[in-house]
């Protein structure tokens, strides 16, 4: 039993690490939407783990439930960003966002 | 024999999940055994011609791989959103029944229809606001 | 035995596709990986017992999210972008240079470090039992009694998204020298 | 719990499997009991996709049998008797084919977009009711689990629009995954009316309530799930790229749609996975609406017999939709594109909200009753009452 809740961990571990990474590497918009999203699950599985092996019950699994929407809003309104600073900038590379600097 | 065989074998997790992952790795060796044969006793005779990309046989000019429309993309966000909206109300959805047979009915049927306005609402703005158009939006 | 073939697979799936994720260079193969790896937490969820969250997992994520993406690469220009801006800005592409990359995988792997021994001592310190995980009549339940104040704001969360992306995508007037259809 | 529940369970009673399996377990050292359970569902979960993949196959020669009587020709009537091995010299015609991809295409992707298709059709056959015995996971999320495993046919069709580097497959493509994202919505919300009246989204708690008389089918339940039942059929026309709504691979206006660059066998992993997938959306249809396998008075419950009548019952149902469907298909223009977002976002969403609402309001008002329960009990009370 403690594999399995330690895997189930370092998944999170790795997928946390992961998203950090991918912001971090990443100059697309999109890419770093897409370690937002790894952060978002992993906070989501570290959710559910507990609650499977720790709490019981439905807490963790509505929290879950409710990170995925979160993700999902989030996502449909970032990526709108996206659209829209390509129409007027012709690029979503991070480092051309930069009217707001000095 | 019979005892053991039904006691272990009625586990939820394993009378659940086993035929998932059972049908999904059939779904790649059955199909993808399929592509082998294939792929064994098919002619090989690459030409630069066959391999040209499609154009009405013409020679294709660019790439296909340029920007596209936007109007694609409002539609995915308004589903994205719908999408998250059943996954909210389906367990909910799935519990009113047995509410209102206990006499709860009223109460869950206004958390539901306060629920539904909302989304309702969004559906209603966009509707009006044009968005939902294919063409008209863009005629202004 | 079976749960912890499903979650060794999903494990493999997560690991595998986030390795791949982060060291691919085309951001569509990217969005691939992320759904590879998003299938995998769905298996995690399915072998901790949440069955329904690991079809909202894959209904949510895979059928939205990840076409989302793939719509949002299509429309800023897919793969033709990489190259037109390695060559006209001079920069590397969508990785960033090298030292960013160094950078970021020592990060990581700090991060992953860190966590990974945090958990390993709260585990150790936690009293570990398996519990019943339950199913989505009970989440029903919840999400009307405990939940309900999250249950009804996340509807506005939704509508505001809802608006919100709509007006942001909408694209402004088309002038006619810039024709936008294919 | 009976021993004899489940096809698998039968399975485990023949002598032949306890030996086979007894003799494979002994040599890699697992429970016996794991690998009686693993070769019986293995067996019987090949059995099905091939029968399905056959129906698949079969799908095309009704298509073109049908097409012919609407039209008044024959059809297919050269190889064999009716033209029946017409599907098999198809298939050997599609294997022995050359595999040609583009040079110019994303090759990764052009190689696991038909994979993607076909094994979002595939998985969802693992909790098809086909009978009490052969529902295989028995999980409990059955109808939600098929919504969401067979979304990634239309990332597999976004994905072969994309990856082939052609024009006509990228309109074929974008067009195919914003139908089928978007029909997904009309789809989920008259199935959610259905499950506001079972209480349950496995398919066991879809079948309680419904009898096998058409009385006790939640189509003529109420005035809104009638409603709901075309809604939910139009709109799986549409998510199966079926005729009017074949935009994605509209061959007048798109060559053929996102499988333009796809030969020999890749194409024909697209095409059965459609006719597949038309065959599991009929066969849902069956079971939400139309009283799914349940056979009058119960015949032969519990036994092999009422298991084959059962299959027999669902088979007739689903396939009797598909012939709808296929009729359909030879008697309707396609659409326009810019019609068919709006008949999904004006017309099939509103109604199928109105549809969630208008049920709720049954369930709440008539206690959950169909209409036939409240004429009968109009009718048994209505002399005492007055």
């Amino acid at each position: 039993m403690f594999e399995k809740a330690y895997l189930c961990l370092l998944m999170a571990s790795f997928l946390f690490a992961l998203g950090f990474a991918v912001i971090f590497i990443r100059k697309s918009i999109i890419a770093i939407l897409i370690g937002l999203e790894l952060l978002l699950n992993a906070a989501a599985i570290t959710f559910m783990t507990f609650n499977r092996y720790v709490v019981g019950k439905s807490d963790g699994q509505v929290f879950s439930l409710f990170i995925i929407m979160v993700a999902a809003a989030e996502a449909a309104v970032v990526l709108a960003i996206v659209i829209r600073l390509f129409q007027t900038k012709e690029s979503i590379h991070v480092d051309e966002m930069s009217e707001l600097k000095n | 024999m019979n005892a053991a065989v039904s006691s272990s074998v009625t586990s939820p997790s394993l009378h659940v999940l086993t035929p998932l992952i059972v049908f999904m790795v059939i779904a790649v060796l059955l199909f993808g055994g399929a592509l082998l044969v294939a792929y064994l006793i098919s002619p090989k005779a690459p030409s630069r011609q066959k391999s040209m990309i499609y154009e009405c046989g013409e020679i294709p000019v660019g790439t296909a791989w340029s920007m596209f429309n936007v109007r694609f993309y409002v539609i995915g966000l308004v589903f994205i959103v719908f999408d998250v909206e059943t996954a909210l109300l389906i367990p909910v959805a799935s519990v009113y029944r047995t509410l209102v047979a206990e006499g709860q009915g009223l109460y869950v049927f206004i958390i539901l229809i306060s629920f539904m306005a909302v989304i309702i609402e969004g559906l209603a703005y966009l509707w009006k606001k044009g968005d939902l158009d294919w063409v008209k939006s863009y005629k202004k | 035995m079976l749960p912890e073939i499903v979650l060794l697979f999903s494990a493999f799936m997560v690991f595998l596709g986030g390795i791949l994720l982060i060291s691919t260079k085309n951001l569509m193969h990217s969005c691939i990986f992320l759904l590879m790896c998003l299938f995998g937490v769905a298996g995690v969820y399915a072998s901790l017992g949440a069955e329904f969250l690991a079809v909202t997992q894959i209904i949510v994520y895979i059928g939205g999210i990840v076409i989302l993406m793939l719509f949002a690469v299509m429309l800023t220009g897919g793969k033709e972008f990489i190259s037109r801006l390695h060559k006209v800005l001079n920069l590397a592409p969508l990785m960033g240079d090298k030292s960013t990359y160094m950078k970021g995988s020592i990060v990581g792997l700090i991060i992953f470090g860190g966590l990974s021994a945090f958990f390993y001592q709260l585990l150790k310190v936690l009293p570990l039992k398996e519990q019943q995980v339950s199913d989505y009549k009970i989440i029903g339940h919840s999400l009307l009694t405990d939940n309900l104040l999250a249950f009804e704001l996340s509807s506005f969360l939704l509508l505001g998204a809802l608006i919100g992306a709509a007006i942001i995508a909408k694209p402004e007037k088309v002038s006619e020298s810039k024709p936008t259809d294919i | 719990m009976s021993a004899n529940e489940t096809v698998i369970d039968h399975l485990l009673q023949f002598e032949f499997f306890q030996k086979i399996s007894t003799a494979i377990g002994s040599q890699i050292g697992v429970s016996h009991i794991w690998v009686w359970y693993m070769v019986a569902l293995i067996l019987v979960a090949a059995v099905i996709t091939g029968i399905l993949a056959a129906v698949g196959g079969f799908g095309t020669y009704a298509e073109r049998k049908i097409s012919a009587d609407i039209q008044g020709r024959f059809g297919p009537n050269r190889v064999g008797p009716y033209g029946l091995f017409q599907v098999i010299a198809d298939g050997l015609k599609m294997i022995g084919k050359e595999d040609i991809s583009p040079n110019e295409s994303d090759k990764f992707l052009f190689y696991l977009a038909p994979f993607l298709c076909i094994f979002g059709v595939v998985a969802t056959f693992a909790v098809l009711p086909f009978s009490a015995g052969l529902t295989l996971s028995k999980t409990n999320v059955g109808i939600y689990y098929v919504v969401a495993i067979s979304s990634l046919v239309g990332l597999g069709i976004f994905i072969a629009g994309y990856a082939s580097n052609s024009k006509w497959s990228l309109l074929g493509g974008m067009r195919g995954a914003s139908q089928i994202i978007s029909y997904e919505i009309p789809v989920t919300l008259s199935i959610m009316s259905i499950l506001l009246l079972s209480g349950g989204l496995s398919f066991e708690d879809i079948l309680a309530n419904q009898t096998a008389w058409p009385a006790g089918w939640y189509i003529f339940h109420n005035p809104f799930t009638f409603i709901g039942f075309f809604v939910y059929f139009v709109s799986v026309l549409a998510e199966t790229n079926r005729a009017p709504f074949d935009l994605p691979e509209a061959e007048s206006e798109l060559v053929s749609g996102y499988h333009t660059e796809y030969t020999g066998m890749r194409y024909g992993l697209f095409a059965l996975a459609e006719y597949m997938e038309v065959f599991v959306v009929c066969g849902l249809a069956a079971t939400l609406f139309l009283g799914g396998y349940h056979v009058p008075f119960d015949i032969g419950k519990g036994t092999i017999f009422g298991d084959i009548l059962q299959i027999g019952t669902f088979f007739a149902k689903t396939l009797g939709l598909y012939y709808v469907v296929i009729w359909v298909r030879w008697t309707f223009p396609r659409l326009r594109v810019d019609h068919l977002m709006s008949i999904c976002w004006k017309y099939l969403t509103p109604i199928a909200l109105f549809n969630l609402l208008g049920v709720s309001v049954w369930i709440l008002f008539f206690d959950g009753k169909s209409i036939l329960d409240l004429f009968l009990s109009a009718i048994s009370s209505g002399p005492v009452g007055h």
